[in-house]
């Protein structure tokens, strides 16, 4: 295990290193930059270049990207340029949420895509198939953000039963925090689910078909352990991979949904600062994002290995 | 638990006294703009104060200046001001920190809108510890402009201030903390100045950058107050008991059709003239300001001294003689020009409203819209196209203050890239008098506006209200002319 | 009919089985099938590939895949109906008073779980006691099937085992909880005879220490002979000879059953004897039957063989068939289907081409030089291969041929057998450059070949994989023809792709259908066809008969013998069946553990063998004489 | 002498199905006919918009948020007074022009790069890592920087959809042609003496396509919600121009107080996503019969 993570260290370091010189580059493409966004409405040339020349804007392209890298790897990135408040700061904090709600969303996905695909693949009764079907495809219909707007109408204005979104912070009061996670986390996960719940399905059904189901259904091993213990490890593999992409998706797909819920996340963080053009808050920012997609990534690798003992051999 | 009731428990349990009142706001908190007026400046007056208070009329009324006296030439004033404040960190407040808070205005990387009137301060002469004398270079019309702009900060902890680690003030709240992308957050302040105020024992801003859903917290009581739902939003609020929705009519900004008068055709007087007449200012209000706002050729809101009818309707909604004009201007109108805007919705409905009135008189264009950042950049370095829709603040107050800090305005150098000796005149007219109102000064703010209706460089749709959206539960909020939030008398019952 | 001295165990009547296919029709897979079985019996069930075999079996406890259903008859078990009875009662039945061992052990075991949570489910799935005693009992398991050190191999997973050992697996799982019947479908076919060998003891040994009836599905008749009391002959869905083994294999009176026997071959018959086949194709199973399925394909039908349905009668000792004709049958053997009773083959080529004798026929025993160079006839070989070596590298690296030297004359053919595992589709892969070898030269005329070349070609162990499922017959023969620019234009290419079927016994109508709708034999001779469009004049030939019945193993070792003789090929014939290699090869060459043990004329090696594992591996060969089986129930 | 070899037992049958590509076969089926009527629906009305709809999408009546079955707005009219069946009409049209370039787009260089990529083992990490990268980036956040960079418009909105799609098709296929590459056919394809190339062309790259097909139907899904989801930051296609997700953002504000806004835009994504996920399932089930 730990071979394998060392073998594939190297290249998840290229990609962090072209990443950041991606990151770098196309952020110098965007125009407008952050001393235009400091200066304010009404602001003069003379603020504007007062301002720059303050970020340490006006130094080489090359000597800018040199003290990225090397504040980075002394491990304090320094002050934000235009939200405020230290990088570090911003993005700990971010992330806090944002992890919070990958993990949640993660915990509906996994659980929803179970329920989706166990049904869809078992149920020989037509209501029961048409009724998930029905719910996946709305789940997929739906896009996200009128999901979102539906579920704050429904729970938050109309049943007031969850709050419309903001968030405490789990260590505050967690039990007051969940309710506040329940919506967004939802709201992340349906899509995803749905998708996933589809691939599970296809997988199971496939599985029950094989021969060693046959094996297992001759030597009189009841229906529901057929699927759980002998059907389901064999249609994980696949779904798991794809759940390692989607943890992707949830990490930084989550602008729409946090905004909605005014969840103080990563994505938000990230929409924040690319609007106000905060250099280093989303270069350090995509560069984590990319970061822990990488490790993401080796995770599944690891995991689908543990799902088949046949990989371990390799 | 609940985090519902939770919620609700704590601010319907409250009394007069006490309460945690939270604002729903629609941008961060940027302590780099602190000394600018921006989107975003409700704090400046929870934790700071000014000098001295508007009214509606615009008329000053005591702050931390007690009294004062402009002398009759104009090149000076004598300030004295309040011998019994102290800073949230204890220290006095005193003359110097006066001082200061001219000196740090005038810097431009502060980029506050009234740096021009702050330069005109040129000298100081301390009277004791709560005198103060500022020496002008020549006397201004909106002088009291800079007194209610000027928040009073602690001038040891200024660079703290912009990095948003300590705000240290004379307000009735202070700083306790700022989680950026989520909430900035005050505690009452035990040791205020004025007498058993504020009553609320603490002001959280919490920032939802989604118009939905700081709608949604507001209607399902997460929100108490918020003056940033925007007029489609509003609808919705309308029928709901739960809320009190207040119009300022002050107005507190205005959006506009810019135009570059260096770009064929828009270089030529009569095409502008026939852009201002073709657009449906009403339609504009109606639809995209959700009816809160007041559909007006030029910039003046209802308060200001230069407000007039006659002004306000000087160009409606004629697509015939909008036509009439174009012909006689005899500019080609075979080519499709760049009709630049903002991402943002509200700006985004006004371009598409401006694009099709402009078809209707056969101006055709296409929309360019450029997400804020990039629009800032184009209207700071003057590279708008030919036309832009877009939105400018200033003219709730003394109406020079427009012509002299707002940028779409500035004689000198402006985004429409126009200049005029007589506009040039005009403004310097109106700003270097000392008295801002009479019927002289009434004539000279008259010239400006002609000017800029006939010139048409920048072509008012309308004068957008501020609308106060609050709880049924909470009194008192106001808001200043330069919209910093004042809570020194509101309560959550 | 003798009344069977204790009531039966399993009392199956007249069982019928449809399958509806995809385009629209009915498969009548299993028509009207009855037969009895008593406790402890032991009863063989043969029959051609397709004729309903495995369908009976699964019927039995209702396993039929996909949409099949029994439409019609009974399945007794110690009389309670089991065509009728819930889910939950079958349940009870299935593993715990049927057991059953599937065909293919490569996919019968679920590749993520380790032996032992397989086999601890089996016994929980029949309350198998606590997790210890569970325990207990599926180490006590492995070790009773014979898998050596069975405490460590509990954890492994299927993958971790050889095909034998997997079997061993399936074989522990149905024994797990003492099953009254056990129903096991062709369990040894694609093992080594030493392999069967250690299977069949243990089979026989359950059944004699635990009174286990055997229910065993098989295409061998040695391992009928050998293990099974009672046989069961099955064609066309309808079970056509029910008897007694030594008789049914001595005197068959279905001629269906003559012809499968004339089909076997015998270990020791001579190198060169050629096989019989039945000639013709079996029924269409779609079609509503009228008169006897066999009646095609018969030298005794007459015009009421194809009207009237004959039934199962005719009792003689317990002896049935389902023939008008059985008295006919059993005087006349299997001598009315056209071909030549056992013959030496015409053709085969006394001389390779440069003129010498060919010593592998007629030549003294091979000396004992056995990883050296192999010692085919003198002359210049076509193919000579010296020190080939090959290792799977991995977590264990694997050493699957080590040091292989062989040649290859102008229209010889050497046979090549060997355990399973053995090294020898390997070498096949080797030699025809499917893979690149570690070590070693291959000449190809005196010249050193390094890529594929179009004058050795591979016929592929698996005909189905090497096939491309998604191209039809035609491109995928074609293809050779295309690509070493034989025949580029379109139109001539067709024709010779529809020659080249014809040679090997196919419709040339079959080029435009995909691989899929063809049977196995069928796909093995597409296999062919693509490795003859190349014209070469070296053809490996990779166990091209193992998953056959006897009848069409023996068409198709008849069609490589008449190509041999056509076209001058020399033919590397790999297989498991002892019997069939001495009858086609002129030398025979024995692998074991990646090495040729032993080499030299195919009679002399069957009959003379020198290296232990040789001696091992023939005495493991089951004869098909019926006298040799343990026991014959007097009638 | 010949051997009495069988001949084929039975002619090839006309068959009522099966025998046809499986992909034909997939077509016919009840399910993969529903779903194509379903698209069949939104794409005819896309194509035939400038027949059907009564009013120019962009023209703007007095009358603002006209509920449903006013007269002559059948679906009633937008904020700005705009006719909304006009308007999704419109709005489809513009949809399907945005992902049947960008989804395809997408598939054709994530497959070219997956052919690169089992060329050679170092242009495989070359083309990994790129991949990698592509994926690591947010999908928002993408489109937010390209948009920045290119100013909004149909094209940013096709980069982005298309750059998305690139490793999911690229992924799907390099782990194709890797499996495939070692089959049993592939290895017979060789030692019969067919090239690298053309064993890749002609023979993996059939067997690789069925994950792909299906992939294609669940893009097209992904697609119109990345457009939608572009269209509520406001970086989508540029205004006045109707997109289905540019209105449902427009309709945001007004779901409480006039819910038929939304209703139109969201039936005609519907219907899409049912459609294509009908056939997904089809072609799907088809496929690995
Ligand atoms: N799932 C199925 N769908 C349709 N037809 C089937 C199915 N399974 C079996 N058949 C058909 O039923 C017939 C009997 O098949 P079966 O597997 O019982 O033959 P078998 O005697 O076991 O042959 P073999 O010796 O090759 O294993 C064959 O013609 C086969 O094509
Ligand atoms: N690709 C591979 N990777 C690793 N090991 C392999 C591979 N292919 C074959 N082997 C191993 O090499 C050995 C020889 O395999 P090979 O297929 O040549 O045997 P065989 O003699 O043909 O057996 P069988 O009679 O079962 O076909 C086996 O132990 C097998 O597990
Ligand atoms: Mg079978
Ligand atoms: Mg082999």
């Amino acid at each position: 295990m730990t071979r394998h993570l060392l073998k594939k260290l190297p290249s998840a370091l290229l990609v962090l290193f072209l990443a950041s010189f991606l990151i770098f580059a196309i952020l110098r493409l965007v125009p407008g930059d952050p001393a235009d966004l400091l200066a304010g409405p009404d602001a003069s040339q003379a603020s504007v270049a007062a301002i720059r020349d303050q970020l340490g804007m006006d130094e080489p392209l090359l000597t800018q990207y040199a003290t990225w890298i090397g504040d980075l790897l002394r491990g304090d990135p320094g002050p934000s340029y235009a939200i405020g408040g230290e990088v570090s700061d911003l993005i700990g904090d971010g992330l806090g949420a944002t992890v919070e709600l990958t993990l949640g969303a993660l915990f509906f996905t996994v659980a929803l895509a179970l329920l989706f695909g166990v049904l869809g693949a078992t149920s020989r009764r037509g209501p029961v198939r048409a009724a998930v079907r029905a719910l996946t495809t709305a789940a997929l219909a739906v896009p996200p953000f009128v999901t979102g707007v539906l579920l704050v109408l429904v729970f938050a204005v109309g049943l007031r039963v969850l709050p419309a979104g903001g968030r405490i912070g789990l260590f505050d009061a967690p039990d007051l925090e969940l309710q506040y996670l329940l919506l967004p986390a939802l709201c992340l996960a349906l899509p995803s689910a749905a998708v996933l719940g589809r691939y599970l399905g296809d997988g199971l059904e496939r599985a029950l078909a094989e021969d060693y189901v046959r094996t297992a259904t001759a030597a009189g091993v009841a229906p529901r352990r057929l699927l759980w213990r002998h059907a389901l490890p064999n249609a994980l593999p696949p779904v798991v991979t794809l759940l390692g992409m989607q943890v992707g998706h949830l990490l930084g797909g989550a602008v729409l949904v946090e905004a909605i819920f005014a969840w103080p996340g990563l994505g938000q963080l990230a929409e924040q600062a690319l609007t106000r053009r905060d250099y280093p808050v989303v270069q350090d920012l995509l560069l984590l994002l990319v970061a822990v997609f990488v490790l993401v990534q080796l995770l599944t690798d690891l995991l689908y290995a543990l799902l088949d003992p046949r990989i371990r051999w390799e | 638990r609940s985090a519902v009731s939770a919620q609700e428990g704590a601010a319907a349990a409250g009394p007069k006294r006490g309460g945690k009142l939270t604002i729903g706001i629609n941008q961060d908190f940027t302590p780099a703009l602190l000394y600018t007026q921006s989107g975003e400046s409700f704090q400046n007056r929870l934790i700071y104060n000014t000098l001295i208070r508007y009214d509606d009329q615009l008329k000053p009324h005591p702050e931390l200046a007690t009294s004062w006296e402009y002398a009759a030439d104009g090149k000076s004033i004598t300030l004295t001001l309040r011998d019994d404040v102290t800073y949230h960190d204890g220290r006095k407040f005193t003359a110097d920190d006066v001082v200061f808070a001219v000196e740090n205005l005038k810097k431009p990387e502060r980029s506050a809108q009234l740096a021009a009137t702050a330069r005109t301060v040129t000298g100081f002469e301390k009277r004791g510890e709560h005198e103060l004398v500022l020496k002008l270079a020549h006397p201004v019309s909106n002088l009291f402009d800079l007194f209610e702009f000027m928040i009073i900060t602690d001038r040891h902890t200024v660079d703290e201030a912009v990095k948003g680690t300590k705000l240290n003030g004379t307000g009735p709240f202070r700083f306790k903390e700022w989680r950026p992308g989520t909430a900035l957050t005050l505690t009452r302040n035990d040791t205020y100045w004025i007498p058993d105020r504020p009553y609320l024992d603490s002001v959280e801003l919490r920032l939802y950058t989604q118009p939905d859903a700081l709608l949604s917290a507001l209607r399902s009581g997460q929100v108490h107050l918020s003056y940033q739902v925007s007029g489609k939003h509003l609808a919705t609020l309308q029928s709901n008991a739960n809320f009190t929705i207040k119009k300022y009519n002050t107005g507190n900004g205005a959006v506009y059709v810019g135009a570059s008068v260096h770009e064929a055709p828009a270089d030529s007087r009569e095409f502008r003239q026939a852009v201002a007449w073709a657009v449906d200012r009403d339609r504009v209000v109606k639809q995209a300001l959700g009816g809160y706002g007041l559909a007006s050729a030029a910039p003046w809101p209802r308060s200001s001294p230069a407000y007039s009818e006659a002004n306000r309707t000087h160009y409606t909604h004629d697509p015939g003689k909008a036509r009439q004009l174009l012909k006689a201007s005899g500019v080609p109108t075979k080519h499709t020009l760049p009709l630049g805007h903002p991402t943002t919705p509200l700006h985004t409905s006004i371009a598409e409203i401006v694009q099709y009135d402009l078809q209707q008189i056969g101006i055709r264009t296409e929309l360019q819209p450029s997400d804020p950042a990039s629009f800032q950049k184009k209207l700071i370095s003057g590279t708008m196209p030919t036309l832009w829709i877009n939105g400018h603040g200033f003219a709730q107050v003394q109406p020079a203050t427009l012509a002299v800090s707002a940028y779409p305005f500035n004689e000198a150098k402006n985004t429409s890239g126009y200049g005029s000796d007589a506009y040039t005149e005009a403004v310097q007219d109106a700003w270097r008098h000392k008295d801002p109102t009479g019927a002289k000064a009434l004539a000279r703010y008259q010239k400006i506006s002609d000017l800029l209706l006939d010139e048409a460089f920048i072509v008012d749709l309308a004068v957008q209200s501020a609308v106060q959206v609050a709880a049924k539960e909470l009194h008192g909020p106001r808001l200043t002319k330069f919209s910093y939030l004042d809570l020194d008398d509101a309560y959550l019952v | 009919m003798t009344p069977p001295p204790t009531p039966p165990l399993l009392d199956v009547r007249g069982l019928s089985v449809d399958f509806p296919v995809p385009d629209g029709r009915t498969v009548h897979a299993v028509r009207d099938v009855s037969f009895t079985l008593r406790r402890g019996e032991t009863l063989a069930v043969v029959g051609e590939s397709g004729s309903g075999k495995s369908t009976t079996a699964l019927a039995l406890t209702r396993m039929l895949p996909g949409a099949g259903r029994i439409t019609a008859g009974s399945v007794r078990l110690d009389g309670t109906e089991l065509t009728t009875a819930g889910e939950q009662e079958l349940r009870a039945v299935r593993g715990a008073r049927i057991g059953m061992v599937f065909q293919d052990p490569m996919t019968s075991l679920n590749p993520v779980l380790s032996v032992r949570a397989q086999l601890d489910d089996v016994l929980r799935a029949h309350g198998g006691g606590n997790r210890a005693a569970r325990r207990a009992r599926a180490e006590e398991l492995l070790g009773l099937v014979g898998v050596p050190n069975p405490r460590r191999r509990l954890d492994d997973h299927p993958h971790q085992f050889s095909g034998g050992q997997r079997q061993r697996v399936l074989i522990a799982m149905a024994l797990a909880n003492e099953p009254d019947v056990l129903l096991a479908d062709e369990p040894t076919t694609a093992l080594d005879a030493t392999v069967q060998e250690q299977i069949l003891s243990l089979v026989t040994r359950l059944n004699e220490e635990t009174g286990t009836a055997l229910v065993l599905i098989t295409h061998n008749m040695g391992v009928v002979a050998r293990t099974c009391e009672r046989v069961l002959v099955m064609y066309g869905g309808s079970v056509v000879e029910d008897g007694p083994t030594a008789r049914v294999l001595t005197r068959p009176r279905h001629p269906y059953t003559g012809g499968l026997l004339a089909a076997v071959p015998r270990l020791s018959s001579p190198s060169g004897t050629r096989l019989t086949g039945i000639p013709g194709a079996p029924p269409d199973l779609s079609l509503p039957l009228a008169g006897c399925a066999f009646a095609a394909r018969c030298g005794f039908a007459d015009a009421e063989c194809g009207t009237g349905r004959p039934v199962l009668g005719d009792s003689e000792g317990g002896h049935l068939v389902a023939c008008r004709h059985p008295d006919e049958v059993a005087a006349d053997g299997s001598q009315r289907h056209g071909a030549p009773p056992r013959t030496p083959l015409l053709n085969l080529p006394q001389t390779p081409s440069g003129g010498t004798p060919c010593r592998g026929l007629n030549g003294p025993p091979a000396a004992g030089d056995l990883n050296g160079l192999d010692e085919g006839p003198d002359g210049a070989p076509v193919l000579a291969a010296s020190g080939l070596r090959k290792e799977f590298r991995g977590r264990r690296p694997f050493v699957a041929v080590d040091g292989v030297s062989l040649r290859l004359h102008e229209g010889e053919t050497l046979g090549l057998v060997g355990e399973s595992g053995s090294g020898k589709s390997t070498l096949a892969r080797l030699l025809a450059h499917a893979h690149p070898a570690d070590a070693g030269t291959i000449a190809l005329r005196g010249e050193d070949v390094t890529r594929p070349s179009r004058e050795v070609q591979l016929v592929f162990q698996d005909p189905y994989a090497s096939l491309n499922p998604r191209m039809t017959v035609g491109d995928i023969i074609g293809e050779p023809l295309l690509v070493h620019g034989l025949q580029p234009e379109r139109t001539a290419r067709r024709a010779r792709v529809a020659e080249l079927l014809e040679l090997v016994g196919l419709d040339a109508a079959a080029a435009d259908r995909l691989p899929r709708a063809f049977s196995g034999g069928q796909r093995q001779r597409i296999g062919i066809a693509r490795a003859l469009a190349p014209e070469p004049s070296v053809l490996i030939c990779d166990e091209p008969v193992s998953a056959l019945d006897v009848s069409v193993q023996a068409q198709i070792v008849n069609l490589l013998s008449d190509l041999q003789g056509d076209l001058g090929l020399a033919l590397l014939f790999i297989a498991h069946d002892l019997a069939v290699v001495r009858q086609v090869s002129h030398r025979v060459a024995v692998m074991h553990r990646g090495r040729i043990v032993e080499t030299g004329p195919a009679d002399e090696v069957c009959e003379r063998p020198q290296d232990p594992y040789t001696q091992a591996l023939l005495a493991a060969a089951p004869d098909p004489v019926p006298a040799a089986a343990p026991s014959v129930h007097a009638a | 002498m010949t051997t009495p070899s069988p001949v084929l037992p039975r002619k090839p049958r006309v068959r009522k199905r099966g025998s046809s590509h499986p992909y034909v076969a997939a077509l016919t089926s009840t399910r993969a006919r529903i779903g194509l009527t379903l698209i069949g629906l939104v794409v005819l009305a896309g194509l035939l918009a400038p027949l059907l709809a009564s009013h120019s999408p962009t023209a703007q009546s007095g009358q603002a948020l006209a509920g449903p079955g006013s007269p002559g707005h059948l679906l009633g009219t937008d904020d700005l007074g705009r006719d909304l069946l006009s308007r999704v009409l419109y709005g489809i049209r513009t949809d399907l022009a945005v992902i049947a370039l960008a989804v395809p787009l997408g598939a054709i260089l994530g497959c070219a790069f997956a052919l690169l990529a089992t060329a050679h083992p170092a242009l495989d990490t070359v083309v990994q890592r790129a991949f990698d990268l592509v994926l690591a980036f947010p999908g928002l956040i993408l489109a937010l920087t390209i948009t920045a960079v290119l100013g909004p418009g149909r094209l940013p909105v096709i980069i982005v959809i298309a750059l998305a799609e690139v490793p999911v098709f690229g992924r799907q296929l390099r782990a194709g042609i890797l499996v495939q590459r070692t089959r049993e056919y592939a290895v017979a394809a060789r030692v019969g003496g067919t090239g690298r190339a053309r064993l890749v062309l002609r023979h993996i790259l059939p067997n690789c396509a069925d994950p792909l097909v299906v992939q294609i139907a669940v893009s097209l899904t992904v697609a119109v919600f990345l457009e939608g989801a572009m269209s509520f930051l406001g970086v989508g296609v540029r205004p006045p121009e109707p997109t289905l997700g540019g209105i449902l953002n427009q309709a945001l504000p007004y779901l409480a107080q006039s819910p038929s806004f939304a209703a139109g835009p969201l039936l005609a994504v519907t219907f899409l996503v049912l459609g294509l996920s009908l056939l997904a399932e089809a072609l799907n089930r088809e496929i690995r019969r």
